[in-house]
Order: structure tokens, then C-alpha cells, then sequence
């Protein structure tokens, strides 16, 4: 079903707001501004009742999906659990109405947790140091290259060059073109493990950065990651340790241990951010002491009983972010560290991996399983089975909503035909990766006996697949009223069966 | 310790490895190289229960000074405005923040139509014709930034938090359509032809072109954006409107106070919003720290960038300010400019 | 579609709850009770996790209906827009985390909210003095007889006899039965008013008071009602007031003014509770002075700037409720008395009267409509026509689901045959009300073309119409784990369109 | 001042005046006979904003001591336990507290099945067969009841709040099931034999019986049963029973520490759950008085209902005590003591 616009039932006069009247004496606001400066017309933002307000979003929230509504396996995402308890702390006054420019001595609570956090995440990552400043993983990837790049410079050497392994995400290469570096791209082998020999011949004089996930985004661990770390140091280049699949590892292994000089996070996947509809996020990045001085500044400091924000850092790259990054994302990451503490962050990789293995043990005899070992906390499957069927990853994604699942990530890696890569987590019960082992079976038998019911999925939708050609060739990015059909008045058979 | 986010019992575990063929779940790591097997438990705090967690962070937060409890004059880039109370009712929906990009359109109309609705109210506030879904802040969109409007779109919803997260907008004239950094909601029609919205213009994207993108951010800040459209909503035509004609009438009583103050001076002479620059007669500091004794925040230190402006304070007064704090800020002002004045 | 209990993915050892260790010497609990206190196994409550906690009742929640999900008109109920800033004030810790028994000069924030509290709605109704005690409506009319009661016995009258006009809410006659009181009926006339002449020959000796709805349940006011108050006062009896249809005179007309000795409010109803799926809801009394003495206690009363509990009453009632009342209902109603000023009140009466009488002369045509008058918030309708045709105003409110609204009120006031009581409220929009009747209109003529869609009805709802004959006949109240079919593993291909 | 509760414009209400055939709304208030009209305007304060509810129910709710800030010792009926954070993401659902009783079981169904897992979790509780939906609170259970297990369910997920709502729960061995007041909630199935859920044994109701009824109970406290259903939920099988044997032990560790102070005698020889009473030096609001100063909420003075008890406090430990402010809570008694000894 269609669902009106908020602009369309709004109407001339509504309000849903409640300013206290004006208590100072009144001056002619065409006497503060030169009326050229002055819109002539008013925004025609929405005129409706607080109660239309609640209905529209409340009826909006009903088409959407999340963690809260089922089953959310999208693979590097880490879908898991929002802990309530998070977002009522992020909501106390004393966290959510402070500003960053007040004094220090006004904010100390929110620097303590800032400053425990720092050393609880270079705890969990085998860092020496942790800014908590990117404002999500992708600016921590880039915030990273940035200090490597200092890094270098500082030793007199110039080093453009980072190298990037087809598995990685696309935000590594991204990154890395936007800090003003090139890209190396090298492959895998058959195992999904670093092609050692295309490492060897890559490196050079010229290599900033090896830019690794680990475990990789085919779910894997990286088996000669320490033959890796050797290869790329003894080429003066530097270990980059992009954090996404971190909940495989957490007490189980640190990049700090694997050789890696710098890693980021991404707190909103590992510890449950929440991710919001896509965002805010927190991409916090931590590196060895070597790097330290090249952090982002300011960066908070303990001295004596007090917590201080150190902006005396000549060597710094700079701030990266508007003040000290996404305090609220962070402050819920750090509710959740300490809710589970070593012996729960410990539990929480075991079961993720155990959970993760098991779905792909469960999984295998009726899809295709590119890679055949142990995986780690997520695992990839390939879909070119079904995909001779006439059936597209696409179509399976689709009639997976059919049963109230959010479908697996698709078609990343892209290394991997008709790629579904599933991440359980190790909030979801085993019944329900039973449940949802059930529904992939049944619909590899559809594919097989109906594949029309496959191939037309969604069917139990709002709406049914939509023409995203249509949308990119003649782009509607925003409501024209006058280009809009009278919702008004119109009444429409509800479906909520 | 029990922990209420695992579900997973001694049985499930049995019979789950039992499936697997192994009987130890460490036999699941054995592709980890032993040296970097992490040996022991990480060296932080034991768990916490929940209400340890509520008696810590409540004194954590009790240690700061909030707005609720202060009269309150700093902005400089985040300020303290009025929050309509839909705001947090709508963004506390779990579909919406535990949700994640819309990549399926399908069940993510209620994010997308939203997003869709954020971006008319964008082009409606700066006049242009098409904005993206936002971006971190108002300086990462500048960062990004080409020919175009740009700016933070915290003031709508977003409680400060110490400046992040906050919710940057970005918008342009059409002809840039395609050049505009971020995801971009479209509408267009499913296979009934009713009309739906999906994210467009993805080409540009970085896990499609990956060196060749022109940006590298790949999350938004959705969840915001949200609230600033539930709260652009609930203000609407009227209360924008209103909201920012209060903030120019109570900007303009507290600067016309200061400035018949004896040992101030309002700097610069010229139409200003919500912000003025002060000098006062001795250190922005130590003004702060007299105005904090009488429950009120002061401005901002313009020292801290310009050397230049030292002694000169960047003064907020939005609509949050009542008259009443107006007229305390300007007796703590007047009281410490005496005080100075004194022979010690 | 069906919905597991939350029994039914219960598992042993999981959990949801989360409590610190135990901090204080443990003693045996078998030396502290002999064994015969101890039970001996378990209750069987649930063990979930936290996110099966959470998705359980997100689903149960989507299969609710509330007023932000959308248009409520049940009659005499006020479903009216429920304030979001009213519970955010009653969260806060300085009133939900108070205890009843704190000392009074611990508590002064909340006796003032009851004092205020009932300053306004002594003004608001005409009385000289509120109690806020009674947790609900009939609460508060068995309070108010209480106080008829013991005013009499006081006078050495005794006076056994209550008058309730047959348009009563059935609580009125309930509530005088269990004060030990006997109850007269009359009937209404023609207009919808009281039968004067029943009321005339009714009252005597024996009159303790006669109870009315003012507007009635019918809407309309009792026209006559100056003459009613004399001719029960003459005959020494008191006036009690219904106070469940206030929305429709706020500012406009007090019971205390027309002749009412004691009134009682619903402050879930008028004063936006909210109705929390049948409560907790409030109900004031309030009295004239004569009955002050009568009133429960304690009684808040404000001695200089200090506000007190006054339990010196000594012909008080006594204390009808446990401590002071809802008070988290009573704090909700005095932020939304607060919200609206005198002149927001009179406008919400105002636009509550203007919007039932547009939608009963806009359904006029197409329903029989029993009294012609002027309404005042809601309105009777009768299915007598329709019935003819074979559809009952049962099938009509099943009908009205699969449009998306919550039917009115049916079957109720007694007197009119095939009733449907509708109220608007104040908060709905013209838009909503006109949709709303455009489905009326639809159904009338669905009725006449094709009435098996509606007696069929409803569609689009998650289950069809229940066989209440046989959860009557033979119960099941509780689940029972041996009686129940295995649902763990069941998969099911869910419609959310 | 503008309604944002109120939809109405003016083009809408000259809409409909006009349809009604006349021009103003006090036209449909000529029913009302002139002596009863109200003339002017209620005499009571005008409307505040929101952002002017906020500050003044702040500052009201900022004048009561609350049991976050102090060690708490009080219960007598009204008890300060742990609320699983749970509790309020589901009530705060607005399906569910802007509904109303489920009438239309067919829109209802998260409403009735809830109270249905809440009957039967008070039946496992109770050891009854059969519960109803809720009353008032324990004190209504009580006057209400025959033959049976009555209570307060307030333990469960309620806030204090002044002391309601509070919940009462009501259940019964089967014989006296069609006696039960109050509503109660059922098992049935639709016509394509699916389960479902309906408000079933109506017969002795209100509105049918009228004058016959047993009760004149019409609402019941269904949000507070709700919010009682989800902590015993979260709770489950595990934590109330340590939940249980936590109010034992610190009530145990309390009372052994009490009982050794000069001047303190525990008075009853009794086994207790979490509350026993304690004879004190001097009067019990005395006592009070001084915890009060140590930020400690002391217990209930039982000689306000016997007065052969004054002098004697009823103390309340539940699992919500630390041993820190169990401690705190003797050091204070023991230091009150001495200061009564000394000669003034």
C-alpha cells in the first residue's frame, strides 16, 4: 500500500509545536537585516497537529525492519542486539545536554568516559593508543591513512602506495584515493587467504600501508597474517587493520598481536552503536606508539584525578571531526563494554563464530560454499547453483522478506558469484538460525519445483519490488506539490494481515 | 555473571558442536596462528549488572554540567534550542534505529520515505533543488562541499551530546544532481505502480567504483536525520519561522544590554542571528568561571582560534534563553565587571 | 496469523534479567523459613533473552491498535490524542522513584502537583473541594456514594435510594449496589431527556441521590437539568455527577453550577490518562462544601508555603485507595490542564462538540439517527435499517477494521436499538473525520449491494472474528505447557502487506 | 498561543459551521440552559509551552527526594526494586498505552495476549489455577476477594510513583473461577481455527448486569499488568527466584547488624522476607530526620497505624540495597545512638 507524504495532508494553520511567547521587547526584525538578506517567501516545511506528527512516523516505522522486528544476518554489518539499558543512559541530561566548548572542569564525567574508553578499546585491540574522534569507520580508515602518511613523511620517506586485497571493502580503496594515496589491488587465493607471492612483488620503497580485514570479508581468518605483517614491515610499509569483523575476535586475538600499527573500529557494529537506519556511527581508530603522535587532537588525558583534552600535539593531523567525535555512539559502546566485561566480550566471539559455523555446516548441501573452512563470525555462500535455475541471489534475497527475514548481504565480496554473506551474531538464538536454515532450504526446493515464486518475491510486502532504473533516469528527489496527485480525502482498504 | 544478550544455553552449545563434529568451541579458532592467540582475559573491568550500569553512568553524568540546569549561553557551532518532545518518542521506534541502510527497499519504505521527506525539507529551507540524506556534521559536508548549500542541521532535533553525533546537510542546484556526495533517496513506483522510494544515483558509490569513488563515506547519519525531520515537522512553516525570529529578538535585547554595560563592548557592527562577539574586560576564562558560580554558562573563548580576538567571548542567545536569564547574564556581567574595577 | 507465547521459546538457562552478585555474607535461606514456607519447585515463569524479550513484545505491540496508530471514536471513552510530553514528565525520577510514605517535607514537588491539581479541576468543575483518590471512574462514583451515604446518616436521615436514568453507564447502578444502596431506573423521553414525571413520582423520604451523565451517554445535555436539581433537592435527595463526558462542556457549563453536589472525573478520559489498554485511568470526586467533611483522607492541603497531608478528618469516609491516588495519572492530567490554559480548554470542548455534530448530520442519510437534537462530544447512531437487511451493527464494526479504525462503541446506551456511539474528539482532523465517514457512507452501501463482505467482516486483520461461545463455555485462562503444540521450529510465511 | 493538539483551522471550522447551517460554535451549546452557561473564562493558569512544562515540572520533580539519589529503606507496601530496562521500551510503545480495553479482540491481540501470558504467570506464581487481568492494586484484590491468592504485583516492573498505580493481581483455584471480578482474557480460535485471544466470562460485567453485579470495577490497571508481565519476563524462572533470595540476604545481613547496636532491638522473633522492625531510641520521624541527613530514606513509623508500636521502625531491604548503604544505614543508627546518650 501507498503511504501519503507528510506534505500532503498538511494544511494551513496546523501546528505542532509550543515556543514560550516572546519575553523581550520586540524589535523589527527588517531593521537587524537588510531585507536582502531575507527570504521573501517561507519555507513550506508541514503544517500538521502533533498527533498527525506521531500517526505518519509511527505508521513509517511499521515499514521498516530491524533488529527489534527479526532476523537481520546482513553479513559485516553485525546486526546484533541493541541493549535498551544503552539507550537510556545516552539519554540522561548530564551526557545529552552538555556542549563540547564548555570548560573541562564542567565536563569530566563525559571525559572520564571518553578516557576509559580509549583504554579499554587499546585493551581489546592490542593498541598503544585510541582516538575516539571518526565519526564512523570510513572516516577512521581515512584518518588512519592520514597518520600513516605522517608518519612517513616525518622519517623523510615518500610513500604513496597502499596495497588492498580484492576481498577488502570498498571503502579501503575509497579511502585511500580520498587521503591522496594510490592503490594496489591484489588478489586471493584459493584458500581466501593474501596471494603471498602478489604481496611480495607489490611491496616496494613505495608502500604506505597493507590494508587488511581480519577476519576477511569471505568470513575467514587470515592464516599467514603474520608472514604478511613481516613481508609488508620489512618493506618500511605499515599494517592497516580495518576493525568491521572485530566481534570474531574480541579476547581471542588483537590486531595489536597480529602486527598490525594501526586498526579502526566500527563501534556501532561491535558494540551495538545502534546503527540506525544507516548511521550515526563511530569509527574510533587506535595505533602503536610509533603513530601516537600523528593522532587526531584533541585527545582526552588523564592527569592526576582529572581528565583533560591534550591539544598540544605539534605532529597531529589535525581534528578530523568537529570537536571529539560521536560522543553518544561512544558512550553507548562503552555502556556495553562494561555490561559484558573480558569474560563477555570473550563469550560473545565464541558464540558468534559458533553460530556462524554451524549455519554454514547447515547450509552447504543446498548452496554453494566457495570456501571450506572454519569460518569466522560470518561466512559467505554463492548462489550460481540456483543461478543455472534461472534464479538470481537477487530473487533469494527477495522472497526471504516474504518469510520476515532481512536478507543476507548480496553480491560482496565481489569476488564470489551470486555472493550471500550471512552473520548471524550471537544474540540470535539457535532456534532461529534453525528457523531461518529452514526457510533458505525451502526456498532452494521453490527454485528448484516453482521458481516463479522465487523470481517474483516479495509477496507479503507494503510493496513489491520497485524500478530502481526508473528512479536513477529520471530522478524524483524530492516532493513538488504541484506535481502531486490529491491524496486528500482518499480511502484506502488496509491490509495488516 | 548470566549474560541477557546471549541466548545461547549449555544444550544449544552441545548440540551445535555436536553437529560440527568437535567438542570444543576453541577448536573453531584453530585457523588462528597460536602465536597470536590472545592468552588469558582482556585486563578490563568485570562485567557490570544493569543497575551498576545505571548507579555509574548516572554519577558519570551528574558530574557534568547540563542545560537543563544552567542558563546557557554557548554555541559556536552546536546549540542548545528547543527539542519538541515527538522528536525522542519517534527516534525511540525500534524499527527506525535499529535498522540498518535501507538496502531493501521493500521493508525500508518507512526510513526511506522519511529521508525523502528530510531532503524536501532541506531544498525547502536553502532553496535548492536537491539534497542528499545528510552527512556526519556541518563540516564534513563543507569538507565535501562544491557549489552549493551546506550546514548543520543540529539545531533541528539534535541534542547536543557534546557535539556529536550531530547532522550535517548538503544541498544543491540540480544541474550538480549527479555529483552530490553520500546516499540519495528517489521515488519511483513498484510493479502495481504504487509509489515507493529507494535509495538512487548509486553509481557513485564506493563499493561499486571503490578508487574511483569521489568519497569515501559510506554511512549517513539516518537516524539523525530523522530526528531533524520529526522536528522540522513538528515545528513546520509557522514554528521555523517563529523559532528563528525569537532567537534574533532575544539576541538583539542581550546584545543591546551589553553594550550600555560599563567595561564591554559589542564588537563588531554588523546584522548578527544568534551570536555576538563580546570583549570583555578580563579573560574569557575567568568571566566563565565567574557567570558558571552564578548557574550560567558563557560563550565561547574566540582566543582559542584567533589570537587576535583574545578577551573577546562569543555570546548565544537562542530561544531557549529566557528574558530572565538574559537579565542574569547581564548582572553577572556587570557585578565581575565591578569586581575588577576594585583595589585588591 | 498466530504468535507463539512467550512460554513457547522459553529455554532453560536463558535470561533477561541482569542483577548484581550478591555483596553481603549468604546465609541459608532454609535457616531463615522452616521448609513447609519454601516451595518446593520453581514457578515456571519464561526464560528468554533479552532481545527474545524484546521481539515478543514488538510483535504482540503490532498487533494492537492505539490512537497513533489510528482513528479511535469509542463512544463515551475519549480516545483522544495522548501528549508525548506527559510521559516524559511522569518518568522523571523526582516523580516516578518517591514513595508514598516519604516524610511530607521530602515530597513538596508532589503534593504540590496534587494540590494544584486539585485547585484546577475544583475550578474547572465548579466544586469546592477535589479528591484525588479513587484510582478510577467507578471508584470514584462509589466514593461519592459513600460520602451521599454518610451526609445523610449524618443529618439522622436515612436515605436508601439511588435514581439512574435507563441511559446510564452500567458502573452507575453497579457502584450504588455495592455502597448498599438500591437503585430506581427511569426512563428517558422522547428528546433523550429525563422522563420528569418518573422522576417526580421516584424521589421521597428514601432519595439519596439521583446520579447523571451530563451530556448524557445518548451526547446530548439534559435540558431540563435546572428543574431535575430541584426537584431532587426538594425532596432532600443530592445531585451526582458522571463526570465521563466532561470534554464537552470545559469552560462552557460546571456541574457545580447547575445544581451538582458531587461530581467524579475521568481524568484518563478528558484529561488525556492515558488509557493504557483499559488503565490505570483516575477518578477524582470533587463536592460542595457541605460534603467536605465526608471526603476521603488524607487530604492534601497547603498551610502557608508547605504543602501537607491532612489525616485529622474524623468524618471522613476514610481512605477508599491505597495511599494518594493514581498519582502518575494525576501528574499526566495536570501537564495537559497545564498544556492548555482556560482558553485551550474551551477550544477543546468547543471543537469535540463542532466535530460530533458535523459527522452525525454528515452520516444522517445513511443511518437511522434516534434523537435530531444538537449533540454535544458524541452521538448515537442506530442499525436498526441495516439490521433489516440482515447485517447487525456488529458486522459494521468488523467492517470498520479493515479500513484501519477502531469501531465506536456498540450496543451501548441500551435504549437504542442496534446502537453506535461515536465520538470524534477534538484532536482528530476534519480530514480524518471525513474519511471516516466516507467509510461509513461505503459501508451502507456495501450493506445494500453486498452485505456478506461486511457480515464476513473483517478481512485484513490478523486473525478473523473468535468463537467467544467457546472461550466462554469451556475456559482456557492460563497456558498450560502439556496442552500445547510444539511451535519451536515452525516457520511461517509471513504478511505484512 | 497555539494548540498543537488542536487540528481545527479556521478554513475548517467555517467548513463545517457551514454545513451545520449556521456561524458560530456557540451555536450548538443553545441546549444549555442560560443560567448554567459559564460566563468568562476558567480561572485557572494560562497554558504553558512545553518548553515552559519541562522547566516547571522539573523543578517540582527536583523537590522530592528520590530513591536514585538515596539509600532507600522504605517499603511497607510500596517496594524499590530493580526494573529491568525492558520495561519501559514496551510500554512506551504506543500501542500499546493509547489503546483502550480490548473490545475489538481482533485489533487487540498484543493487548490480550499479553494479559493472558500475565494471568499465567501469576498463576505459576501463586500456585492458583486461574487469574484475572489485574485490579487497583493489592489493597482492592483484597477488599474484593473470597477464597483465593490476592497481592500486589508492584514488585514487578512498577515504579513507586507516589504509590500508583500500582497493580493487584486476583487468582483463584478453578472451582471458583466464574466468581473472579474483573476482566479476564481467553483462549479461542478464529474461523480458520487459529489461535487467538478474547475478553471471555463478560456475563457478570457492569454494563450487562448493571445493578446485579458483583463489582463495580470497570477499568483495570492493564498498562501496569503489562509492564508486571514484561519484568517477570525479564525476571524469568532464574531471577525471581534470586531476585528473592537476594531481599533474604541483605535483609538477613541488615537485621544481624541491626540487632547487634546498643539502643536497636529487632522486635519480633519471626522469619522475614524483606522487612522486620526494629524498636529505636528515640521517636521514629526523629530517626528519620537524621538518615535523611546521610542521604538515607529510613523506614516506615509503624505507630502511625498501632500506636502500641511507636518508637518502632518497619525496615524494608530489598535486593536494590548495597551492602555499602547497608552499612552506611547501621553507622548512621549506631552514630544516632550515641548522640541521644550524650548529656546536651
Amino acid at each position: 500500500s501507498e503511504k501519503a507524504l507528510i506534505f500532503e495532508f498538511s494544511k494551513p494553520g496546523r501546528v505542532a509545536y509550543s515556543l514560550p511567547d516572546c519575553d523581550v521587547p520586540e524589535v523589527d526584525v527588517e531593521a537587524v537585516f537588510p531585507s536582502k538578506y531575507l527570504r521573501q517567501a517561507p519555507a513550506e516545511l508541514p503544517e500538521v497537529s502533533e498527533l498527525d506528527l506521531m500517526r505518519h512516523y509511527t505508521e513509517l516505522s511499521k515499514r521498516n525492519h530491524g533488529i527489534d522486528s527479526g532476523f537481520y544476518p546482513l553479513g559485516s554489518c553485525t546486526m546484533k542486539y541493541n541493549p535498551k539499558i544503552n539507550e537510556d543512559v545516552a539519554r540522561c541530561p548530564g551526557f545529552a545536554k552538555i556542549h563540547p566548548y564548555q570548560s573541562e572542569d564542567t565536563i569530566q564525567g563525559a571525559l572520564q568516559v571518553l578516557y576509559d574508553l580509549q583504554t579499554e578499546l587499546a585493551e581489546i585491540t592490542g593498541m598503544d593508543a585510541i582516538s575516539l574522534q571518526p565519526a564512523a569507520g570510513a572516516q577512521g580508515e581515512w584518518t588512519s591513512l592520514m597518520m600513516i602518511r605522517a608518519y612517513h613523511e616525518s622519517r623523510g620517506e615518500k610513500r604513496t602506495k597502499v596495497i588492498i586485497p580484492d576481498t577488502a571493502h570498498g571503502t579501503n580503496p575509497a579511502s585511500a584515493t580520498v587521503a591522496g594515496l594510490d592503490t594496489v589491488t591484489i588478489s586471493s587465493d584459493e584458500n581466501g587467504n593474501v596471494n603471498l607471492d602478489e604481496l611480495r612483488e607489490a611491496v616496494g620503497p613505495d608502500t604506505a600501508a597493507l590494508m587488511l580485514t581480519n577476519p576477511s570479508t569471505l568470513g575467514l581468518f587470515e592464516e599467514n597474517i603474520l608472514e604478511i605483517a613481516d613481508i609488508v614491515h620489512q618493506a618500511g610499509g605499515l599494517l592497516y587493520y580495518d576493525g568491521a569483523n572485530t566481534n570474531a575476535i574480541l579476547g581471542i586475538a588483537r590486531p595489536g598481536d597480529m602486527g598490525f600499527d594501526v586498526v579502526h573500529l566500527n563501534l556501532h557494529k561491535t558494540f551495538t552503536g545502534p546503527h540506525g537506519g544507516g548511521g550515526p556511527g563511530s569509527g574510533p581508530i587506535g595505533c602503536k606508539k610509533e603513530l601516537i603522535p600523528f593522532m587526531p587532537r584533541p585527545h582526552v588525558v588523564k592527569v592526576g584525578d582529572t581528565y583533560r583534552l591534550d591539544d598540544d600535539r605539534p605532529e597531529s593531523i589535525g581534528r578530523v571531526k568537529a570537536f571529539y567525535g560521536n560522543f553518544g555512539i561512544n558512550l553507548r559502546a562503552f555502556v556495553y563494554i562494561r555490561s559484558n566485561g573480558p569474560e563477555g566480550l570473550l563469550r560473545v566471539s565464541q558464540e558468534a563464530v559458533l553460530n556462524a559455523n554451524y549455519m554454514m555446516r547447515k547450509l552447504a548441501p543446498y548452496y554453494d560454499l566457495p570456501y571450506g573452512r572454519i569460518c569466522k563470525h560470518e561466512f559467505v555462500l554463492s548462489g550460481r547453483r540456483q543461478k543455472k535455475l534461472g534464479v538470481r541471489t537477487l530473487d533469494i534475497a527477495k522472497r526471504l522478506l516474504d518469510f520476515g527475514y532481512h536478507p543476507p548481504t548480496i553480491y560482496f565480496p565481489l569476488i564470489v558469484e551470486e555472493c550471500m554473506m550471512i552473520e548471524p551474531t550471537e544474540t540470535e538464538s539457535k532456534e532461529t538460525l534453525d528457523q531461518f536454515i529452514d526457510v533458505m532450504i525451502r526456498i532452494a526446493q521453490e527454485i528448484e519445483e516453482n521458481p516463479a515464486v522465487v523470481q517474483e518475491a516479495p509477496h507479503h510486502t507494503v510493496i513489491t519490488r520497485l524500478d530502481e532504473v526508473a528512479a536513477a533516469r529520471k530522478p524524483i528527489l524530492r516532493y513538488k506539490s504541484d506535481k502531486v496527485q490529491q491524496k486528500r480525502g482518499e480511502v484506502y482498504e488496509v491490509s495488516t494481515a | 555473571m548470566k549474560y541477557r544478550y546471549l541466548p545461547m544455553t549449555a544444550e544449544d552449545r552441545t548440540e551445535m558442536l555436536s553437529f560440527l563434529g568437535i567438542t570444543d568451541v576453541e577448536d573453531l579458532f584453530s585457523d588462528i596462528p597460536k602465536q597470536v592467540r590472545f592468552k588469558g582475559m582482556l585486563n578490563i573491568p568485570d562485567a557490570l549488572s544493569e543497575p551498576e550500569v545505571v548507579k555509574h553512568f548516572s554519577h558519570l553524568a551528574g558530574k557534568n554540567v547540563n542545560s537543563s540546569e544552567y542558563a546557557y549561553f554557548l554555541g559556536a557551532g552546536i546549540y542548545n534550542h528547543y527539542i519538541p518532545s515527538t522528536v525522542n518518542h519517534v527516534i525511540s521506534r525500534s524499527e527506525f534505529y535499529t535498522a540498518y541502510t535501507p538496502y531493501q527497499p521493500e521493508i525500508s519504505q518507512g526510513e526511506l520515505q522519511a529521508i525523502f521527506e528530510f531532503q524536501t525539507m532541506i531544498c525547502e529551507l536553502t532553496g535548492m533543488d536537491v539534497a542528499n540524506s545528510s552527512m556526519y556534521d556541518g563540516p564534513t559536508a563543507l569538507a565535501e562541499a562544491a557549489n552549493l548549500a551546506v550546514g548543520g542541521a543540529q539545531p533541528f532535533g539534535i541534542p547536543m551530546q557534546l557535539g556529536g553525533p550531530s547532522c550535517g546537510f548538503f544541498a544543491v542546484k540540480e544541474k550538480f544532481m549527479r555529483k552530490i556526495p553520500g546516499r540519495i533517496v528517489g521515488q519511483t513506483v513498484d510493479h502495481h505502480g504504487r509509489r515507493g522510494f529507494v535509495l538512487t544515483l548509486q553509481a557513485r558509490e564506493q563499493h561499486i567504483r571503490r578508487e574511483k569513488a569521489t568519497s569515501n563515506i559510506c554511512s549517513n547519519q539516518a537516524l539523525n536525520a530523522l530526528a531533524a525531520s520529526v522536528a522540522m515537522t513538528a515545528l513546520g512553516k509557522q514554528g521555523v519561522q517563529e523559532m528563528a525570529w525569537q532567537n534574533v529578538q532575544k539576541t538583539q535585547y542581550a546584545k543591546s544590554r551589553i553594550a550600555r554595560l560599563d567595561g564591554y563592548k559589542v564588537t563588531f557592527d554588523v546584522p548578527v542571528f544568534n551570536e555576538f562577539v563580546v570583549q570583555v574586560p578580563t579573560s574569557v576564562s575567568e568571566m566563565n568561571r565567574g557567570l558558571l558560580k552564578r548557574k550560567i554558562v558563557g560563550g565561547y573563548d574566540l582566543g582559542r582560534n584567533y589570537p587576535e580576538l583574545a578577551g573577546h567571548m562569543l555570546l548565544t542567545v537562542t530561544e531557549a534563553c529566557t528574558k530572565e536569564e538574559i537579565d542574569l547574564l547581564v548582572k553577572g556581567l556587570e557585578e565581575m565587571e565591578s569586581a575588577c574595577n576594585q583595589p585588591i
